[in-house]
């Protein structure tokens, strides 16, 4: 496949428990991120969503540890190992080929430095030769900010510019590969749908690829191309857009879907229970990691060695069920 | 926090959980840090009681030979007056930590109370209390020391209750920062809502927060206290008829000891504050962690 | 950012504090019961010789008793002359006089190894800081905790029967050989420079610890801050994380600590003259309180608490200058 | 009764004795410096006995102001709170703990909702303990043996979902997950049998599948238990979700108040357009069509106008001059807007 720009094998990140033990946060991830596509993966907390984030941008850092896998950027001309890269070459490639969005825009910015500084400091380490003032100001326009803004400390500015700050700023070295994580969740729904908006614009003028991660598949569904389920570690379904939402096969990815409630949701429909715990992560799972929750679940998901079903056109599901229940049900 | 593991999905059923109730004693003494610190103190402590009641020889008794070097006879030597001087330490010891203990007590009471009540009503009573322990804390506190002892002719309780006096602010102000920000809890608003009187929200809900700093304050106070009554015995400010690190301390600096070479009188007062000191750091470290752990904040 | 508001409250603060230790200083001498010239006088001579009591009362300006009018006068010497009154065991130099003549070493002894301090303990803290967790760090903050619980005086002591004595290399006492003439020349300051080694040094190693944890506790905390995540994955260099935010963010509390130490560290000094016998104000305060002094006790108080006031006042302008997110704390 | 409906001419009530708490010229004001902040502008609205009706609106809109000031967790600078037909707004000592039977409060953040230090069972007794009597009244039993109680707690544990009750009755919060200590926090509201419960934002923090629990739960209970919920929220699907009723607040004003699928389908005030257009579905964008860009800008409180003035399309000279009341423009809906949408 020619067309991918990130591929994910066998990617597997541990916790340190601070005991000796380890939690294993992502469990043997495969994924393959396709350029110029918008790449949503949906998890609850403690799934994993984010740490596949911090595992690409290689930010695991001790006790914690990528234990196994690789990771491979695939640049225009040559394809770059990232777990091999040693300091300088890691140093170059977070950035200038995979930038991030933060969560939590409230702190990723240095409150003693002006916002402008914290863009130079950028282009210094990337040894970027042109204006940087033009720079700025482009990028700043480009996320739907003033040039005022350049001269302010962080504390000066709202949570919303904030963010706004944080998406320049993840442009203005010209990543082609964008993570974005969370971007949205402690905004208001308005400035949520204008941020989610030029996201996506951005992405088709910039010709990026996204990889947008989010709890919430309404954010998902508003600005992916493609969707993937996160449970437990793993991606258990994935997918085009409209056929994880329409026509869901995994039994936990029915469950979320059917635990969402918008304005579109009838007034006293029981919504979706999802019982149980997820699993331990510290400890070995044999089979399906869902099987215990699993409203569908029969004895062969025990010993189920976790291989990606296919049952449509692109869209993958790690169940063994999951073409007999979409029959049964679709 | 990006990047922290979420607990939230290792949570164990609560059905597969035995209902325990952890004992706070307990789980101190299972902290590792907070036990090596108990264990020095005690060690002093202790030692400090036994001297009291017996020594080698007696504290006062001087007709040794002078300045001795340590040997089986006299662990410590002697000093220029022939006394033992690790008869001295014995004794000393227990005064030294009794002055320690005794200032704690004082400062802890009036530390927690100023900081409760400023915290708890707030206001005026507590504009006017925190200006006044801002203007404290300005002060410095070893001059001031100086110059109460150059006034009143100083005894132990005099400079225990000086010391005291001198010693609350800080715990004061930290305490009450900390109810302040207990008060922002929602749980708080919940027990206010429960019916619960204002008092009992004071003393059921919010106190049990300040209980670590009111420990770990403590122990720290405890050791400046013991630090602060050698420095004014050492300027000659203490009753330097009193046994005790301070003046041993004073003596030996002010008979030159140190031409003597006699640094076994030197040696140990100086050193058993250090190490006091250092127990009382393991012990605030541990105590901040036990309490981390018991509210599952860690 | 330093704005009006911030100066007028800080400011007022620092005023109030100063007012209530001249005020202080003002009742202490007359709380002690009987006439206090007569008090001194006996303490020192074990007699009283009448037309010196009268003296030292008008000199001491406990020649009323109304309070209030006694209050106004003390101000007015103080403010517009400067008058702390009479030295009795040095008499008849004037306190005033004698703080001049002994503070310049104190500033000296203070500011030389303040500044050492804070150097030393931002540096080792920002090392051991960024290397929190290894070993070497957690020897190292160790023997920190360790050389933070010395007493002054006691190091001082040791130091002197160490390095004094059994491996003479520094001088034993004093702030200048006695053999040398004061005065501008090379052999003069070479002489002061290394009779102030010792002392300084034994400042140093007892305070700079206390900035280093400070320092250390801080830049962990920082390596918990998104901010430095972000750092990193904007593709810094090593050297500019730790530079530019990890360490510009802790040295802020580290500010802090230095000016609430400040007056630790004045009686450390006061220690430490004392075991010297170097001629500052600390053993000024020493001479004073062994031979019942009183005003130069007094005075002596008083020019040092106004020293920690102006200290705590500038450290607070230069935190809101550091911190551009201060406007009122 | 005629004086005070005259007051109430913009309150959005019957006047009927089915009010269970009725805000009347409502005004709270924060003052920072010199600075006055309007968290809540003169608001009136009304809670009828069993109703729920939703306070939606973005930060800074007085939402959660008004949730506190409702449990008088908060003091109003003016204007009345009535309860039962009872001002409640001044209470004090003894009758103000003996309001705050009526109403309980279920908050946003699970984990600091719980005294981290209490067993659970602490926790859920509190109200208990400090209305004993009133509690004995209530349930007509001796309240006197500590297993007695313990199996109350246990029981009411068990109606919230935490099953069985008594093994969580000597737990400590820090053992439980989110959606466990929203369901204690619940447990504990309920044990005095309230007649309004507050809930300010309580899934906002939590998984979508536990956020679906809660509400689950919240729709059962207010079944089985028949109180009033005033729930708070800048989520307009669960408000719409959870309850009868809707108010929209803006900068500490009510603009728009009806039946939440009235105010969802047909919103008149401009800003509720927007909201609601903001919103996501599952699918995407709820229309592609580009919004006005709201700017509340410093916001100092002692607008003349409409608080919405200076980012709606449709303003005019009136609604910088003059504030919009609100009215009652059809059958239970009303909105306060001089160019409402769809007339």
């Amino acid at each position: 496949m020619s067309d991918n720009i990130l591929l994910i094998r066998n990617l597997e990140t541990d916790y340190s428990l601070g005991n000796g033990g380890y939690v294993k946060a992502i469990r043997s991830l495969s994924l393959d991120v396709r350029r110029g596509e918008s790449l949503a993966l949906v998890g609850e907390s403690g799934s994993g969503k984010s740490t596949l984030a911090l595992s690409i941008m290689r930010l695991i850092e001790k006790p914690n540890k990528i234990a196994e896998g690789e990771i491979i950027f695939l640049d225009k001309d040559r394809d770059i190992s990232v777990l091999k890269l040693g300091e300088i070459g890691l140093r170059l490639f977070r950035w200038k080929k995979v930038a991030m969005i933060f969560q939590s825009a409230m702190n990723i910015l240095n409150p003693v430095m002006r916002v402008e500084n914290q863009f130079i400091d950028t282009f210094e380490a990337h040894n970027i030769q042109d204006d940087y003032n033009q720079r700025i100001n482009k990028y700043l326009t480009i996320a739907g900010l003033g040039k005022k803004v350049r001269r302010l400390y962080p504390h000066e500015l709202s949570g919303g510019m904030k963010q706004r700050v944080s998406i320049a700023l993840a442009l203005s070295c010209e990543p082609e590969l964008l993570i974005a994580d969370e971007p949205t969740t402690a905004l208001d729904v308005v400035v949520q749908r204008e941020i989610l908006f030029e996201l996506r614009q951005l992405k088709n003028s910039l010709n990026l690829s996204i990889i947008f991660i989010t709890h919430d598949l309404s954010v998902a569904s508003a600005v992916a191309d493609r969707i993937g389920i996160f449970y437990a570690g793993r991606i258990v379904e994935i997918g085009k857009k409209n056929d994880v939402i329409n026509r869901p096969a995994h039994p936990y990815a029915k469950l979320l879907l059917g635990s969402i409630v918008t304005l579109s949701t009838p007034r006293g429909k029981e919504l979706s229970s999802l019982e149980g715990t997820p699993p331990d992560l510290s400890k070995e799972i044999k089979g399906c990691s869902f099987y215990e929750r699993c409203p569908s679940h029969v004895k062969q998901c025990l010993t189920y060695d976790l291989q990606p079903l296919k049952v449509g056109e692109d869209h993958y599901v790690e169940c063994l069920r999951a073409q007999e229940l979409l029959d049964s049900e679709y | 926090m990006i990047g922290n593991y979420n607990p939230e999905n290792t949570n164990i059923q609560a059905s597969e959980l035995p209902p325990v109730k952890e004992n706070l004693l307990v789980q101190i003494w299972h902290n590792r840090k907070a036990r090596t610190g108990i264990m020095i103190i005690g060690f002093f402590a202790i030692f400090g009681i036994i001297g009291q009641i017996h020594t080698p020889y007696p504290a006062s008794f001087d007709n040794f030979p002078t300045w001795l070097p340590p040997s089986a006879k006299h662990w410590f030597g002697t000093d220029y007056d022939g006394h033992d001087v690790f008869s001295q330490f014995m004794y000393g010891t227990g005064v030294s930590l009794y002055v320690g203990a005794a200032v704690a007590l004082i400062a802890v009471s009036l530390g927690t109370m100023a900081g409760l009540v400023s915290g708890y009503y707030g206001g005026i009573v507590d504009n006017a209390l925190m200006r006044f322990v801002d203007i404290l804390l300005i002060l410095p506190t070893f001059p001031l020391l100086v110059i109460l002892s150059t006034y009143f002719k100083p005894t132990v309780t005099s400079t225990i209750i000086v010391i005291g006096i001198l010693s609350w602010p800080f715990m004061a102000r930290v305490i009450r920062s900390q109810i302040l920000t207990v008060k922002q809890r929602p749980f708080v608003q919940a027990s206010i809502l429960a019916g619960m009187p204002g008092y009992q929200i004071m003393l059921k809900e919010i106190f049990k927060f300040t209980l670590p700093l009111i420990i770990i304050n403590a122990v720290y106070i405890f050791v400046g206290a013991i630090v602060a009554q050698a420095g004014l015995a050492f300027f000659g400010l203490g009753d330097l008829a009193s046994i005790n690190w301070g003046t041993m301390l004073y003596y030996a600096q002010s008979q030159d000891a140190v031409i003597y070479y006699a640094w076994w009188w030197i040696v140990p007062p100086g050193l058993s504050i250090a190490i006091l000191g250092i127990a009382a750091n393991f012990f605030g470290n541990g105590i901040t962690e036990v309490f981390g752990e018991r509210a599952g904040e860690v | 950012m330093i704005t009006r508001r911030y100066l007028i409250v800080r400011s007022s603060y620092a005023l109030a504090t100063a007012m209530i230790a001249i005020t202080l200083n003002f009742l202490l001498p007359r709380l002690i019961p009987g006439n206090p010239a007569a008090v001194i006088l006996f303490a020192n001579y074990h007699y009283l010789p009448p037309g010196k009591v009268k003296l030292l009362d008008s000199e001491f300006g406990l020649t009323t008793n109304n309070l209030g009018i006694e209050y106004l006068d003390y101000l007015k010497q103080l403010f517009l002359h400067f008058n702390l009154g009479v030295s009795f065991s040095y008499y008849p130099a004037t306190v005033a006089n004698l703080i001049e003549t002994h503070l310049p070493w104190t500033l000296y002894l203070l500011g030389v190894s303040t500044l050492v301090s804070s150097v030393l303990g931002v540096i080792t803290g920002r090392w051991i800081g960024w290397r929190a967790g290894s070993r070497g760090e957690s020897v190292t903050s160790s023997i920190f905790i360790g050389l933070t619980s010395l007493p002054y005086f006691w190091l001082a002591i040791i130091f002197i029967l160490v390095f004094a004595f059994m491996i003479p290399i520094f001088p034993l006492s004093g702030s200048f050989s006695i053999t040398i003439i004061p005065g501008p020349t090379l052999a003069f300051l070479g002489s002061v420079i290394t009779h102030s080694l010792l002392p300084i040094i034994t400042i140093v190693i007892t305070t700079f610890p206390a900035f280093a944890l400070t320092m250390r506790n801080t830049m962990v905390n920082q390596n918990k801050e998104d901010y430095l995540l972000m750092a990193k994955a904007k593709g810094l260099p090593k050297n500019v994380i730790e530079k530019r935010y990890a360490a510009r963010n802790a040295i802020l509390p580290v500010t802090t600590h230095i000016v609430l130490a400040f007056g630790y560290i004045v009686s450390g000094a006061f220690f430490v003259e004392v075991v010297f016998s170097y001629q500052g104000i600390g053993y000024l305060l020493y001479k004073a309180v062994t031979s019942y002094d009183y005003p130069l006790v007094d005075g002596i108080f008083l020019m040092i608490t106004i020293t920690v006031i102006i200290a705590n006042f500038v450290a607070d302008l230069l935190y809101a200058i550091l911190d551009p997110r201060v406007e009122l704390r | 009764m005629e004086s005070q409906i005259s007051i109430n001419e913009n309150n959005p009530t019957d006047g009927t004795q089915n009010d269970l708490i009725r805000f009347v010229d409502v005004t709270k004001i924060f003052k920072s410096g010199h600075v006055r902040n309007y968290a809540l502008d003169k608001v009136n609205l009304s809670i009828k006995e069993g109703e729920s009706l939703s306070i939606v609106g973005e930060s800074g809109s007085g939402k959660s102001t008004l949730g506190l000031v409702a449990v008088n967790l908060l003091r109003i600078n003016s204007g009345k709170i009535l309860f039962q037909g009872k001002d409640i707004s001044r209470l004090r000592g003894a009758s103000l703990r003996s309001f705050r039977r009526n109403t309980q409060m279920v908050f946003q953040d699970p984990y600091s909702s719980l005294n981290p230090y209490n067993t659970i069972y602490q926790s859920v007794i509190a109200p208990v303990n400090a209305n004993r009597q009133y509690y004995e009244n209530l349930t007509g039993e001796k309240a006197d043996s500590r297993s007695h109680l313990r199996d109350r707690v246990a029981e009411m544990l068990d109606l919230v979902g935490l099953t069985p009750g008594q093994n969580f009755l000597d737990l400590y919060p820090k053992k439980l997950s989110g959606g466990q200590r929203q369901r204690v926090a619940l447990a504990r509201s309920l044990i005095l049998r309230p007649r309004l419960i507050v809930a300010d934002e309580p899934t906002s923090m939590l998984d979508v599948s536990i956020s679906a629990q809660v509400l689950n739960l919240l729709t059962k209970l207010k079944k089985d238990f028949k109180f009033s919920v005033m729930y708070i929220s800048h989520e307009l699907g669960t408000s719409k979700y959870i309850s009868d009723k809707m108010a929209v607040m803006n900068l500490g004003r009510v603009v728009e108040y009806g039946s939440s699928d009235e105010i969802t389908e047909n919103p008149m005030h401009p800003y509720t357009d927007i909201l609601i257009k903001s919103m996501l579905e599952v699918g995407g964008f709820r229309t592609e069509e580009p919004l006005a860009k709201i700017d509340f800008g410093q916001y100092n409180g002692g607008i003349v106008g409409c608080t919405f003035a200076h980012s709606c399309p449709f303003v005019t000279d009136q609604c910088l001059k003059e504030r919009p009341q609100l009215e009652r423009k059809e059958n239970d809906h009303w909105v306060a807007c001089f160019h409402p949408l769809g007339r």
